[in-house]
């Protein structure tokens, strides 16, 4: 990308594709990263409503606990994009997610 | 054959013939643009512009949304918003006015907008002067904007409507500014022949074909850039002002044939075999030079003017051809770059020139008419007469003379 | 007059519409087909302040910008402006002056080596208009002098100008001063 | 206020913001613009004041933004604003366009309550149906934590240092909020990222009034690096402005003013939260005496008496 010249570019500095910014990859920030428990997780929302980036991905997956409780929604990280503020964490009303630090590698 | 026909090309374009001021000229011509958002707020000797347009939206003969903004700051930021929506805008202003819309000058050409501004020139603050120059005109001339200068009501009607064009060229996309003489023209009333509208809206049609503001295709305007991209994004700006002189060149040949008039870059008076030229710009200067070299001519000096129309991109080759073959120049400027070598700024810009294509003439710079301290053809004949002195002896001037400056330069 | 250009200044006066007739001659002369160009001497508007609006006239296109220096005819709007503006020497050939009479005329001129026009302005515009705003009647006076124009153009222009009730009142002071001035020799 | 989104599982799925936007970990405005977007898009057309926003989710050649986006300089966005304004509505009379997008501007508090509050104010008398977003983050976090009109008293941040004899920002906050109803204005409201479902719903009524005139609305969003709190907090500590009576939820709907759950209920101070649980989370406040912190607990009660006799004037 780097090696594009002025020939290349859009005038203005336009920037014609929307959303593209997510080629870039926040998800190196992080020095902890957020771990949903599927098990423990009841659904409510809140962390995919609070997440700043978002990258709590709400997904039609389906999802049986271990108890036998069937959901249709499974909330996954965006690990790519997470910057591991903590706030689902912190906002979770059950404590379904745990912050746990990176390794390196 | 030419004449004629340019005649019966003017007589079926002509709507009617009006005693107009340059400013109600640009009002006039903006009306026939059909222009779309207009911003501006009062300044002197701008506002009769704005009197103009307002009066013509409120009594329904523009359909245009007029934005009375709070200050000129808004004024330039509002038609660069509605220029990003896609529509045909207008604004004006003069002196501090355009001081205040400096920052957005350059965010204006560096958005590539074809935003078209008219500029009657006043001098700056301070001691405040309501009256008119150049100084305001030069402080925006490394902004980025294409920009004319006209010396009559009618070059300002016609070249209001040519910026339209030109701006909106797909391979231009930069603001025009309209400028001429702050009172000696924006005031001065003269005869303006108008034309039927769809003679100028035909030459004039919209291009929505660019980059702008559209849900269905949605595009970010007005990023931020690292030093890896800056560079790159500007140089295009610079590359298509340059480039827009060919462009601008087109455009006059294409008004020419379709109005019957005679506009070029540059316009040159009585030229051709001219001993000593004055160089200048705008309709005072001008126009006092070329009775002036009238007079000189009667009294067997061969004199010419060389008045520059185009002042950026600057018409390098035009200027330095038009007076490779003179024997002395005089740049007459109305406008002040102080601690320059020469304090004349178009001084500045005939002389790199000449250098930059190996032309090595006489040159003096002379600065006159600052806050419209009165120029009189007499000063003009004046100045023939010394480049005559100049050229017998050899000596020349090395500093800018000022003019009518009472106790003199030192 | 028939010189190739034809200048004109208007000396009156701030809020006496020195600035509007000098408009209303360029407009005229541009309506029938010649060359002008008007301005007026500019800066912040003060009433009762002395000023100047130029007029020049020409089958030509004009050129210059200058101010009028030498006018061929001066519009004089009151006799105290004369020494203001020193417009006995610096004028050519007319002064157009609005005086109570004729002995006013000669008495604030002096010396004067061309013609002057001479009508009592401020009792035709009193008589028509209710108060003395004297420049369509001046304009009258100068259409004595000034061929180059109609009476007809610069009527339809003062109508045009002023609005149908106050314009009719500006032509009819304007045609009463067209008839009453009187071109002397001093 | 219309309800559009009575629960949390009303809130609609598509985004419109980021993700890679460039912001810090656990950034208030982040959330903030997020919800404005999930609320207005896909037909509104962005323009976006100087700040933390635009800088970090501008940066060439990506963009966060999945809507049409302008930025042009710090003090203009309402003025730029006004002009895309003009220009759909001049564009659709005239039939060039079809278009039916709104237009919503962004700004930060230096955007705003500073250098920007003469085009707001302009944007405001000159009634542009536009709506006018405020993310307060009290101060100019971009540029490195600088005091603006709206941090409020005592705050420290580098441009109002706590010395030995000054203690952090000398002024009170300024009041936008009255500022903004002063221009009469159809609708203006405020809104606390903790709060998203009152947020969107705000957004949504505030652009169904656009028809008529300018909107408001003025977000608090708290900045993890410059209120000083770990980044994990922002949700919380937006939440206790409120619960506290720091930052009261309320609206200004065509001349009656109605305060919106919990500041409903905070005339009665028992109700509200004690200040000393919103301030000791911040390191911005971290060195006010007792003093200090009942002379905030003083501008606030005086601010609900404010409040209180609004209520009743235009309740």
């Amino acid at each position: 990308m780097k090696q594009l010249t002025w020939k290349d570019l859009p005038i203005g500095g336009v920037v014609t594709e929307p959303g593209n910014a997510r080629k870039n990859l926040t998800g190196t920030w992080r020095t902890e990263r957020p771990v949903i428990d599927q098990d423990a997780c009841i659904r409510c929302r809140i962390c995919w409503m609070y997440c700043p980036e978002p990258a709590i991905l709400e997904l039609k997956k389906p999802y049986v606990t271990k108890t036998g409780k069937k959901y249709d929604l499974t909330y996954e990280i965006d690990y790519d994009h997470c910057k591991g503020c903590g706030i689902c964490a912190h906002e979770c009303p059950v404590k379904a997610i745990k912050m746990v630090p990176e390794v390196a590698g | 054959m030419a004449v004629a026909k340019a005649l019966s090309v003017r007589e079926e374009v002509v709507k009617e013939r009006l005693g107009l001021t340059s400013n109600y000229a640009v009002a006039y011509a903006v009306k026939a643009v059909d222009v779309d958002v207009i911003a501006a707020y009062p300044i002197t000797p701008q506002t009769t512009i704005i009197e103009k347009l307002a009066e013509f939206v409120a009594n329904g003969e523009i359909d245009a949304e007029y934005i009375p903004v709070e200050s000129e700051h808004s004024a330039l930021s509002a038609v660069v918003g509605a220029a990003a929506a896609g529509a045909r805008v207008f604004t004006a202003t003069s002196a501090q006015g355009l001081e205040f819309m400096h920052e957005v000058l350059y965010i204006t050409s560096g958005l590539r907008l074809p935003v078209v501004m008219a500029v009657p020139g006043r001098a700056l603050s301070a001691p405040i002067s309501i009256h008119g120059d150049y100084q305001d005109i030069m402080s925006a001339r490394d902004a980025g904007w294409i920009m004319l200068i006209a010396s009559s009501a009618q070059e300002v009607y016609d070249s209001i409507i040519m910026a339209y064009r030109i701006a909106e060229d797909g391979r231009v996309l930069l603001p025009v500014m309209v400028a001429y003489d702050g009172f000696l023209m924006s005031h001065t009333t003269e005869p303006v022949e108008i034309y039927h509208e769809e003679y100028v809206r035909k030459f004039t049609p919209r291009n929505l074909n660019r980059y702008r503001l559209d849900p269905r295709s949605p595009i970010t305007i007005g990023v931020i850039t690292s030093p890896d991209w800056y560079y790159e994004i500007k140089y295009q700006a610079i590359k298509a002002l340059k480039d827009s002189k060919g462009i601008i060149k087109e455009v006059h040949e294409e008004f020419n044939k379709s109005f019957g008039t005679n506009y070029d870059i540059i316009e040159k008076y009585m030229l051709d075999d001219a001993d000593y030229v004055l160089i200048t710009y705008g309709g005072a200067s001008s126009g006092n030079a070329k009775e002036a070299a009238k007079r000189a001519r009667e009294r067997g000096l061969r004199a010419g003017v060389l008045r520059i129309r185009l002042f950026r991109p600057f018409p390098t080759d035009e200027v330095v051809n038009a007076i490779k073959d003179a024997k002395a120049i005089a740049v007459i400027d109305r406008a002040l770059s102080p601690g320059n070598t020469y304090e004349g700024p178009v001084f500045n810009d005939v002389v790199s020139a000449l250098y930059s294509r190996g032309v090595d003439k006489p040159v003096i710079s002379v600065v006159h008419g600052i806050s419209q301290r009165t120029m009189l053809v007499d000063d003009f004949y004046n100045l023939y007469k010394m480049l005559d002195e100049y050229a017998k002896t050899g000596e020349y001037p090395r500093k800018t003379i000022f003019m009518g400056l009472r106790g003199g330069e030192e | 007059m028939s010189a190739s250009t034809i200048e004109i200044t208007f000396f009156g006066r701030g809020g006496q519409g020195a600035v509007t007739a000098a408009q209303i001659i360029a407009q005229a002369a541009i309506r029938r087909g010649l060359f002008a160009s008007s301005f007026p001497e500019y800066g912040a508007e003060r009433r009762g302040a002395p000023v100047r609006a130029y007029v020049r006239l020409s089958r030509e296109p004009v050129l210059a910008r200058e101010p009028i220096e030498r006018p061929d005819i001066s519009v004089v709007f009151d006799t105290r402006l004369l020494s203001v503006f020193n417009i006995p020497q610096i004028t050519k050939s007319y002064i157009v002056i609005n005086a109570l009479s004729i002995d006013d005329v000669r008495q604030s001129i002096g010396k004067f080596s061309g013609k002057v026009v001479y009508v009592n302005a401020y009792e035709i515009s009193t008589k028509h208009l209710g108060k003395p705003i004297v420049n369509t009647t001046m304009l009258g006076a100068l259409l004595k002098v000034l061929d180059l124009i109609d009476l007809d153009t610069v009527k339809e222009l003062v109508l045009e100008t002023f609005g149908k009730r106050l314009g009719k009142s500006n032509v009819d002071a304007l045609e009463e001063a067209y008839k009453a001035a009187e071109v002397v020799v001093l | 206020m219309k309800v559009y989104f009575r629960t949390i599982k009303d809130l609609p799925v598509d985004e419109y913001f980021g993700p890679g936007q460039l912001t810090c970990a656990g950034c208030g405005p982040s959330i903030a613009v997020r919800w404005l977007l999930k609320a207005a898009a896909p037909d509104v057309i962005v323009v976006n004041a100087t700040g933390c926003i635009e800088v970090t989710t501008t940066s060439y050649p990506y963009t966060a933004w999945s809507v049409p986006y302008l930025h042009v300089a710090f003090e203009n966005s309402a003025a730029a604003a006004s002009g895309v304004e003009a220009a759909l509505k001049v564009l659709r009379r005239k039939g060039i366009l079809d278009t039916k997008a709104k237009v919503m501007v962004i700004a930060g508090d230096g955007g705003t309550f500073d250098i920007g509050l003469q085009s707001l104010s302009g944007m405001l008398e000159r009634g542009h149906g536009v709506l006018y977003v405020l993310y307060d983050n009290e101060a100019y976090m971009n540029t490195g934590i600088q005091r603006s009109g709206g941090t409020p008293h005592f705050a420290w941040t580098t441009t109002s240092p706590v010395g030995s004899k000054l203690r952090g920002k000398v002024q009170r906050k300024k009041d936008i909020m009255s500022i903004v109803i002063g221009h009469h204005i159809p609708y203006a409201a405020t809104a606390n990222i903790a709060y998203p479902i009152d947020l969107a719903n705000k957004v949504k009524t505030a652009l169904d009034y656009l028809d008529e005139g300018p909107a408001f609305i003025h977000v608090l969003a708290p900045c993890p690096p410059g209120w000083r709190y770990p980044e994990d907090m922002t949700v919380e500590i937006a939440r206790l402005a409120t619960e506290t009576g720091y930052f009261p939820l309320y609206e200004w709907d065509h001349g009656r003013i109605r305060f919106n759950p919990p500041s409903n209920a905070h005339f009665d101070k028992s109700k509200r939260k004690p200040i000393i649980e919103y301030l000791k989370r911040q390191g911005r406040f971290a060195h006010l005496t007792e003093e200090d912190i009942k002379e905030i607990e003083k501008e606030i009660d005086e601010y609900w008496d404010y409040l209180a006799r609004l209520a009743k004037a235009f309740g």
